[in-house]
């Protein structure tokens, strides 16, 4: 295993080290317990917003901290979500006096850690509540599996709410657009290779030269099926087509379309996947109003893409519009 | 030999040294149906728990030490199993507050630490979790305790049960936990905590049938 | 080879197409011949800026067109540069009157190919001057060589240029800023892993499992040595000691540091080696006063990275901080 | 046989099949000492270049077919070898504004392209570029037309010479190009311009030894 580290035991805390120094003007890395919040803390009068979970999928969350995006994000050992002291912590550091919303990826690790710590911090008298992130369509939401898994559509989630508490929405209000963006929200993933794990030191899982996992989630774990290599245009349909099934989405409909890489793919092979989709948008007659396109949601350094629509309304529109500056998305 | 202070410091002991044994193993099998990291979570939430151990303070009753497991873990593993096992000796805790403990009180223990894990994890048998290795030790310890066992004999039958109950989950398919994602391709891999169940109290067993401490 | 691309002949045009749909109000996608100009065409008034070279390496060029940087780009061929009929195009689209200036990174192929675009643009009646970027330390600058390559250093080059034709400066003084910067930007890069370029399908040199080659340059081309993988603070050092000798860097000097990603390095690598690069350059006693770490000049999913440092002077670091609305840099 | 337009439409023509059947080859020789691009950059340009011949055009000057050459270069390959060999098709073409070359139209030919080349490119023999191919090639065939040979003669002389010229990089250090970044590991390894050069000059003299089009 060749990897920019040093001791694969201090992975995280070397690279929140590095993180925080080069983005002091935005951001503060705590240690013992490690989180991450905006620099200057939280904002008085605004309603604080906080995630977190396994590391190794930089840039979320830390690099969505700041203005008009998170207060807070609270980064686990890779692919290990934080625990509740941790998590605590950031949720008290980030009230501002109107309470705080947690952004929880929809893991049963996620979810255990998170409900600890927030009835940690509620106990503290903070104001605490909380919005399941659950857009992967490759698994099936039924009683028999753990739910569906949050994975790219977080970005939306977390970037719409940090607009609602940034205009002054109260902690209800930001809670229910934050909801709403996950009634809206869908993405399939695609590995193309699989990753590495500082220390496990060998692949996540075993793939052939010329095979691809449909239905990959962003934790190295394999997907919903393997199937022979084909080429961006079948690959993208094999994402698109359940996200935009699922969504139900109708004629005249306007949406966010958001291509993510999963870390090792380049982003010219990311605008190929983006370009496809929106033809397949396009020939449902669904406008793609909106875009995004980059590594944002990864699975350390596995090469491979998730397709994300969300069905935009005029107020999701103008939410996604407004100003963002943290360190991974600024506009 | 009695289930006392000591035995319990024992037990922990042996567990951090079973589970760093296993540290590959027991990733390996998380590899195949989950995200690899089990092994690297119990072998860190383990190692953390026997420094909080050697703290120095003087503990008098069973129920202190798997508090500090409890906490430990709480805050040194995170994952899915960082809250189930932290929960399960938190109950286990509460359930051993005494110097020693006779059959029926293994058996308590037992059944408040599988009741932490389910009031957590909402899992019941089959689903393929650790589930399947906590339940059948409780069943088997009871069923000894009820008959007289001493409570070696007792934690034998845990932990017999639960190596049998972690094996059991070869073919299962998954419906709880990251494995659950896989659907069908689930079944065919043992589940990893029910595994790492199985060494707990495999590690309890062995500290009760000898004075000797591992070095850590 | 899994890639995502349909036939490898069009993987720039369909990444081109795709990159021209999700950021039609920022950029233009011409094709026949192919280049990239900001929405709305040449400012004028203001000195335009052309760049460009082969592609494989994005976000650079285009991801660089917009306010405050590039007013075209021109993407040749996977890692071979563009051909006149490309670049003169260009080059006059972007003239506002006041001149163009085309930087051009030092390889034979951009040089001689930008050369006669060069011809062809004044041949229309346009000022051209041009500015040759050499910022890689690992070859040796001497009559022995093709000279100095251009690598990461480029997106300074780029920015600060792009900032003062911003601020109106003449074509004279926007030439003699971006000549300040590469005389004062240096750079040096490390392969963990080959690239694959899409017509050749397989790795562009062969590495061992523990093996690195230091030295690369952004072709997928082999590098200046090859050594066994140590850790991230080895690797840092050896980067970023020749960087920082080749500059003189003195104690108390000001720089921009800027680790930059080859594509295939997550981005939680990059902070570590930034990390380990900022330790040293404080152990000399220099200032990290601005920072940059990404992925901005790739080698396709290349794994790997380079260390960039600009000095700074109050003029420098000026035009650094100056507004810039393009695809991949935004402040 | 005569060198006349036909040969350069043939020869024209032969170039683009034997790029064609090179191309994996050349971009081999680039990958070990370049950036793999060499054999993808010639067989574009030829098709282009071939695709550009098929436009109806009457042409009855040998330059007329080599202008076409030079400007699609220019315009379709890229890289280093684009405006190299685009130049020195552009030189060639200036030398043979005739409707049929003997031998020595066939060196100032040959010596107008070296020119084109050492002009935008500055290297010398022994740098490990096609000049290393080229140079040979315009004294070989300089010797052989001041003997009195015949056109297919002097070009027979050339594209030997250039193969050998060819082959003569594979011990040298780059000091131009690409190859150069690699320093002394250039060394060992032949130059694909070089090759490549080689392999357009015996497509000339192929296409003077038989009237046998390639089928495209
Ligand atoms: N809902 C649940 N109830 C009981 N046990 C569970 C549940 N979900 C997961 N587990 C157990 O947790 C184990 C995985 O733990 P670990 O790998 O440490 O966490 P994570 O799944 O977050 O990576 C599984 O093998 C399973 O035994
Ligand atoms: N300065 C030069 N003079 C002559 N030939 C050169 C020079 N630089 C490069 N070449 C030739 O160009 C060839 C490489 O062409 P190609 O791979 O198509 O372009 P690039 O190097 O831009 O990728 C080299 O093998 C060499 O023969
Ligand atoms: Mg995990
Ligand atoms: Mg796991
Ligand atoms: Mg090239
Ligand atoms: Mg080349």
């Amino acid at each position: 295993m060749k990897k920019l580290l040093d001791d694969p035991v201090n992975a995280v805390a070397d690279s929140l080290e590095g993180f925080g120094l080069a983005h002091a003007d935005l951001v503060e890395v705590h240690t013992d317990p490690v989180y991450v919040t905006r620099a200057g803390g939280a904002v008085q009068g605004k309603v604080g917003l906080v995630s977190g979970g396994g590391s190794g999928h930089e840039p979320l969350h830390a690099g969505f901290v700041g203005d008009g995006m998170l207060d807070a994000a609270v980064p686990g050992a890779v692919f290990t979500s934080p625990t509740p002291d941790q998590v605590a912590p950031a949720i008290q550091a980030s009230d501002g006096g109107r309470g705080v919303l947690a952004i929880v990826k929809n893991y049963t690790g996620d979810v255990l850690n998170f409900e600890t710590a927030v009835e940690l911090a509620q106990a503290e008298g903070v104001e605490v509540a909380s919005v399941l992130v659950n857009d992967d369509v490759a698994v099936e939401d039924s009683l028999y599996t753990a739910g569906r898994r949050g994975v790219a559509g977080t970005v939306a989630v977390e970037k719409i709410a940090g607009a609602a508490a940034a205009r002054g929405d109260d902690l209800a209000a930001v809670t229910a657009v934050a909801e709403r963006v996950v009634a809206n929200v869908r993405s399939m993933g695609v590995a193309l290779t699989a990753c590495t794990v500082p220390h496990v030191g060998g692949p996540s899982f075993d793939l052939g030269d010329d095979e691809i996992e449909i239905g990959i989630g962003i934790h190295g774990e394999p997907g919903r099926h393997r199937q022979p290599f084909t080429g961006a245009t079948e690959i993208t349909r094999s994402l698109l087509e359940p996200v935009a099934d699922d969504l139900g989405l109708a004629p005249g409909e306007r949406v966010l379309l958001f291509v993510n890489g999963m870390g090792g793919t380049p982003l010219s092979e990311l605008y190929v996947v983006y370009g496809r989709a929106r033809r397949l948008l396009e020939e449902r007659d669904v406008q793609v109003a909106r875009s995004l396109v980059g590594n944002y949601v990864t699975s350390l350094e596995m090469q491979g893409a998730s397709v994300t629509v969300l069905r935009l309304d005029d107020e999701l529109e103008a939410l996604w519009d407004a100003p963002v500056r943290t360190t991974a998305l600024h506009w | 030999m009695t289930l006392d202070v000591a035995w319990s410091e024992r037990w922990v002991r042996r567990a951090a040294e079973a589970l760093t044994a296993a540290r590959a193993d027991l990733t390996e099998l998380d590899r195949q149906i989950g995200d690899g990291d089990h092994g690297e979570n119990m072998h860190r939430g383990f190692q953390a728990v026997v420094a909080k151990l050697d703290d120095g303070t003087e503990r008098t009753q069973v129920g202190e030490v798997l508090k500090v497991v409890a906490t430990t873990l709480m805050s040194s593993v995170g994952g899915a199993s960082g809250p189930l096992y932290g929960t399960a000796f938190l109950r286990a805790s509460k359930a051993t507050e005494r110097a020693e403990l006779d059959g029926s009180s293994v058996v308590a223990m037992l059944e408040a630490a599988l009741e932490g894990v389910t009031t957590r994890g909402k899992a019941t048998t089959g689903e393929k979790t650790m589930v399947d290795a906590w339940q059948p030790a409780v069943d088997a310890a009871a069923g000894v305790a009820q008959d007289g066992g001493d409570p070696v004999a007792v934690l034998r039958a845990a932990a017999e049960a639960a190596d049998t109950g972690a094996a059991s989950t070869i073919p299962l398919v998954a419906t709880k936990g990251r494995a659950s994602y896989l659907g069908e391709r689930s079944a065919g891999h043992e589940d990893p905590g029910a595994r790492s169940t199985a060494l707990l109290l495999g590690a309890a067993l062995a500290a009760a049938l000898t004075d000797e401490v591992p070095s850590a």
